[in-house]
């Protein structure tokens, strides 16, 4: 069907699902810096503020905790923000806001309000703009209860999870890797969601499962067509939300396949392959693995400027490949 | 700006509340400046008692300030309070009985017992809530008024902060962006001299924080704090301002709490002096009484009367709270996100 | 030896250290709120202020994002100042200056500053604080490269790892459960200090592996004193440190014991216990596991006002007896 | 304040800078002059040539406020600088082969390779560091400045930041610390009208940012930040202030970028002819050439032969830069945290 093969940018498809939003609900409006006529520093919100004007389009200081609030507060009294940070580095001014506020003030006042608020997050690195600039702290916002927190890897899943969060009542903290911006896919037209807290099985297989987020997700199938020539034959998920998790989908791959490796850019230590290693490890899958269960994550380092450097603060492709040949065969 | 003198020129000529207010509306502040401080006693009391744990920060003393803005606020207009709210709280509305519930943590209270004082809130009069963060409420309020532009709603929003809130980055972010998108919101700063234990001269580079507002470009109001009559006009002044589109009004209300700051507080930062004049020669609830009589608006029978029913108010408050159910260990999990239906 | 008998509480020997200190070196200074003539939120720095003035113990204005970045810049410019946060949920307004500022400064400049900082953050609930006081918040600063970051459980660790902190020359973040500042124990007199990086054996045991974290130590010991008069012998290991994690002697002890259960306060999902549980998992302790990883770590929501409620958002006794039990005798 | 208007007047009775500096030193402010305006053209075009990556952010067209900030500070002072950073730093005294270097990623350059622009820095001769987060230098100079108070130091330290950077809370948390602990600090808004895309009229609720210095009760100071004598004379002042230690002060130095905000601009929020206004009728460079022209300080002939100079440190700069080595990326975990001897 025709609205299947069209194609768009992760960018454009977040705009369409904003767009759409805004055309259908007039309390839907976009905050952030810059993302009025300058079109938002990764031209996401692109010539939106054209169509819906600066009422709905709003251009903020540079005042991130501030707007987090006003985001807050107006999302509690009956509007639905989308909040975008410039950077998700940047969010660590507003922490406040959104850990002890917006995921905290249902729970607080004994269900009497919710905070339907969406917060966007471009984040991770690969675009030598240094430590501050390329960080990827989704794990943060996974550990805290109240909120919900999503990366979508494709065009079409950050169509549908973006349109999903607009009509959640509660917090969402979307986690957008900025290479995906300029990925092309098939994005259908019109209104649709994809659920936030399922994960998704991009390549099935029978040998190995690697659960993957974000950026991971392209990079992980790269490595599994890669291995399918050397036999092996992997399983790739897309865990796409990282709070809920969708633990069952990953237990059911590992009891096939008995073999589990998580790949991920944040941090290694703490990142959301600790909680995907862990909530399989006290899982009744346990009893299937075959083998430890691996990581990989980022360098225990900032990112650093050198792109060379930079490169190998994170997972590539060679060392996905190498990390699950080991594993598949068993290799220590 | 209002100022001590101004009030006794004025009883010539009829100060504002008097113009404004019928003497029904008068006497029904008295006697919920009475329950505000009532309700903070008795709370006070049954902590001691140790029916209520946790901690609790009173602003008796400061009954004036809370009761002088909430006045001219119509039941749709919205506050996000502090950590010393419970006199915000009483002033938009809200029944001590389910506050008194609330601290006890039972199924009545205002938030289930999941909040306590530090969270006391009644959604339904307009009190988006206490805040366990200094100035954690300012943005908040500026949200909600941000919500009333664009709805065209016509509310106001008030935000209650103290004098070390000023000193938050919250305080200056909030405030620039009220005033550049000329929200209708009121900045209520609720001077009493100390941030905990560090007096604003210690902690604030400027004498008044009304001082703060020319930096927004907005109308800075110094008032006193524990005179109602001072606190309702300057409130009456911001909230035409606000609701006719022309945007924020930061208003210092001075005044001083007589308790320690919370439950665990050696008052080792002040002088037993200070706190002794305060408490006998600027007690807003003993001004405003003197004024009313002054004025002939009520009587020593009249104010017994008052005094009366808020001692039965108070009593019958404590008893529905201990008479209520406690949350059901089972539902610790509740609302934590929104029920789906 | 009487030094040794000598009993402090939790919160006189961080008192003790800072003085110590001060004494010493005169770089050492504290900034917080509230911590002068106050004596600090938990009366941890007491009457300091009389012994060492205000000029090295700084009441700040309420401001906690500037007053860490001046802690920061007097840091790398040749003070040792100690930062106290009233509650660590504060924390939520500093992270700017935490991860992007004093973790990071070094490495963004290639080694020319170090940023000798020290920061303390009471932690955790059991106060009836509710949400917005009562967060353990550890887990994010655990995930975040540049800094250490530990959780003293004892007076004796509370007072030598300080100065340890004190004395080590990048940011270190020192997270104390509020309800053990009145707790008491043996403190050594004088200059001592209690390695970071270094977890401790509190109670050698062969059945089940516990390893837990501040508050949670001394629930565990008093859950495995209560199971050894059934039998179950286990060995109750003290993290002590989050970043770096000393995973060796936790793989040493369930090569040992072959079963591993993680008792933390903080949110489970992303907690500690989640590293801890992945660090095992991908080790070569793997194959001497019996049993799955258990977590015990506090439930997924805000920590509620009403005292029961409180109590079961985090690990008691009775569930940590119930579920080591269970691991120990294999019921799933 | 100083005004455009103050300058011309001043012509006829010396400004400030002809009776402070020698006229060697002058010579030598012009030739940084050209340096930053040169290095930052031939970064731009290695990050054309693809030498470069990442990001930039050129500060062209502000040099006279990096140079007349900087002209009064010792060696040992210190700064935080901006996103917008490599003026500041080499006035501060940075070398450009190493600033090239470091733009290239080379184990030569001033981080090591591990920071690129936004990170420049040169700790030896007092800069702190640029800084990726808006505002972050603010509190970190300040903490410098109380470094220099507890030890006696005497150093001043100086915070550069832009007219976006004001309205995050932690300029205004900065200043109020610094205020009230009379910090050796000065605080230097480099306005260039706009913050990204975000015009301060948009941004910010006060017309000048100066005016938010009585926030804090520290002089607020206006300078043409694109005339280097005013900005030097305000400086100076702000700086024996500081030394004297009577406190902070904030400059507003009013100034502009002829570059986008960065690599990724569409620069749709000027217009043409405000670009070409600013590039043709105000370039500091050209009014400081003519001034010491009309000064008799420096002829055609000197200006050449400091142009030439110039030129060769720049290529010079750019050919050590390439001929640098790469850090090896065995080395990627290197400084995360101080080695231990
Ligand atoms: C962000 C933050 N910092 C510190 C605290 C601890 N604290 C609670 S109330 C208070 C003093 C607040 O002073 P002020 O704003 O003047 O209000 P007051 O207590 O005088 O009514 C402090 C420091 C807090 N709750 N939140
Ligand atoms: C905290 C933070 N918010 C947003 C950004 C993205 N950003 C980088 S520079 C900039 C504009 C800064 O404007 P200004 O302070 O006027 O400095 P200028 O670029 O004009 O020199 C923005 C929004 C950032 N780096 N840090
Ligand atoms: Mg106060
Ligand atoms: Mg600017």
């Amino acid at each position: 069907m025709d609205a299947m093969v069209r194609e768009l940018s992760y960018a454009q498809a977040i705009q369409e699902a904003m767009a759409i939003a805004m055309e259908a609900d007039e309390r839907v409006f976009l905050m952030g810096e810059d993302i009025g006529v300058y079109g938002g520093a990764f031209q996401v919100t692109g010539d939106l503020v054209e169509r819906f004007g600066t009422d709905r389009v709003i251009d903020t200081p540079i005042s991130e905790l501030g707007g987090a609030g006003v985001a807050v507060g107006a999302a509690v009294t009956g509007m639905r923000p989308i909040f975008e940070f410039q950077f998700s580095d940047f969010a660590t001014l507003a922490m406040e806001q959104i850990v002890n506020q917006a995921a905290k003030m249902r729970y607080m006042l004994g269900g009497e309000v919710s905070v339907p608020l969406v917060m966007r997050f471009p984040a991770g690195s690969g675009t030598g703009a240094a430590a501050q600039h390329s960080q990827s702290l989704e794990a943060w916002l996974g550990h805290v209860p109240g909120l919900k927190v999503i990366q979508p890897a494709t065009p079409h899943d950050a169509k549908g999870m973006l349109l999903a969060a607009i009509a959640d009542p509660d917090p969402v903290m979307i986690f957008e890797h900025k290479l995906l911006y300029k990925m092309k896919g098939p994005v259908p037209e019109g209104h649709y969601t994809v659920p936030i807290g399922k994960a998704d099985i991009r390549r099935e297989g029978r040998d190995l499962t690697i659960v993957a987020t974000s950026i991971m997700v392209h990079k992980s199938l790269e490595a599994a067509e890669a291995l399918a020539a050397e036999g092996i034959d992997i399983e790739v998920i897309d865990l796409r939300t990282v709070r809920p998790m969708d633990k069952q989908t990953i237990i059911d791959s590992v009891k096939k396949t008995s073999r589990l490796l998580c790949v991920y850019e944040a941090v290694k230590t703490l990142g959301i392959g600790a909680e995907v290693s862990a909530a399989i490890a006290e899982s009744d899958a346990f009893d299937f693995l075959d083998a430890p269960i691996v990581r990989l994550g980022g360098l225990e380092t900032p990112v650093p400027y050198n792109p060379e450097l930079e490169k190998a603060t994170v997972p590539q492709v060679p060392g996905i490949i190498a990390a699950a040949r080991d594993l598949a065969r068993g290799v220590r | 700006m209002a100022s001590l003198k101004k009030v006794d020129e004025s009883r010539t000529n009829q100060p504002f509340i008097y113009r404004q207010y019928s003497h029904e509306q008068l006497k029904q502040v008295l006697h919920k400046m009475y329950l505000i401080r009532r309700f903070e006693e008795g709370a006070e009391e049954c902590y001691t008692r140790g029916l209520i744990h946790g901690t609790m920060h009173l602003s008796i003393g400061q009954e004036a300030s809370a009761m002088g803005i909430c006045m001219p606020l119509a039941e749709d207009d919205q506050i996000t309070s502090t950590h010393r709210g419970h006199g915000h709280c009483i002033a938009k509305g809200a029944e001590v009985r389910r506050m008194f519930a609330e601290f006890f943590g039972k199924t009545t209270g205002y938030c289930g017992g999941r909040g306590g004082s530090m969270h006391i809130a009644d959604v339904a009069k307009g009190n988006l809530g206490a805040n366990g963060i200094v100035a954690g409420g300012i943005p908040i309020a500026v949200g909600a008024a941000l919500s009333s532009k664009m709805m065209k709603t016509g509310k106001v929003a008030v935000s209650f902060f103290g004098d070390g809130a000023n000193n938050e980055g919250a305080f200056h972010e909030a405030l620039n962006m009220a005033s550049i998108w000329k929200l209708p919101v009121i900045f209520v700063c609720e001077n009493n001299g100390y941030g905990m234990s560090t007096s604003t001269a210690r902690s604030t580079a400027v004498k008044n924080i009304a001082e703060r507002a020319a930096a927004y470009s907005m109308p800075g109001v110094i008032v006193n704090g524990n005179i109602f009559s001072e606190v309702a006009e300057a409130s009456f002044k911001a909230v035409e301002r606000a609701r006719a589109g022309e945007g924020p009004t930061l208003i210092e209300s001075k005044t001083y709490r007589h308790r320690g700051h919370s439950k665990s507080d050696r008052n080792r930062y002040r002088t037993k002096e200070e706190i002794e004049d305060w408490m006998s020669n600027r007690d807003p609830i003993v001004l405003f009484e003197n004024e009313l009589r002054d004025f002939g608006i009520i009587d020593e029978k009249g104010i017994q009367g008052i005094r009366e029913a808020v001692e039965q108010e108070i009593a019958e408050g404590i008893e529905f709270a201990k008479a209520s159910p406690s949350p059901d260990v089972s539902r610790v999990e509740d609302y934590v996100y929104t029920e789906h239906a």
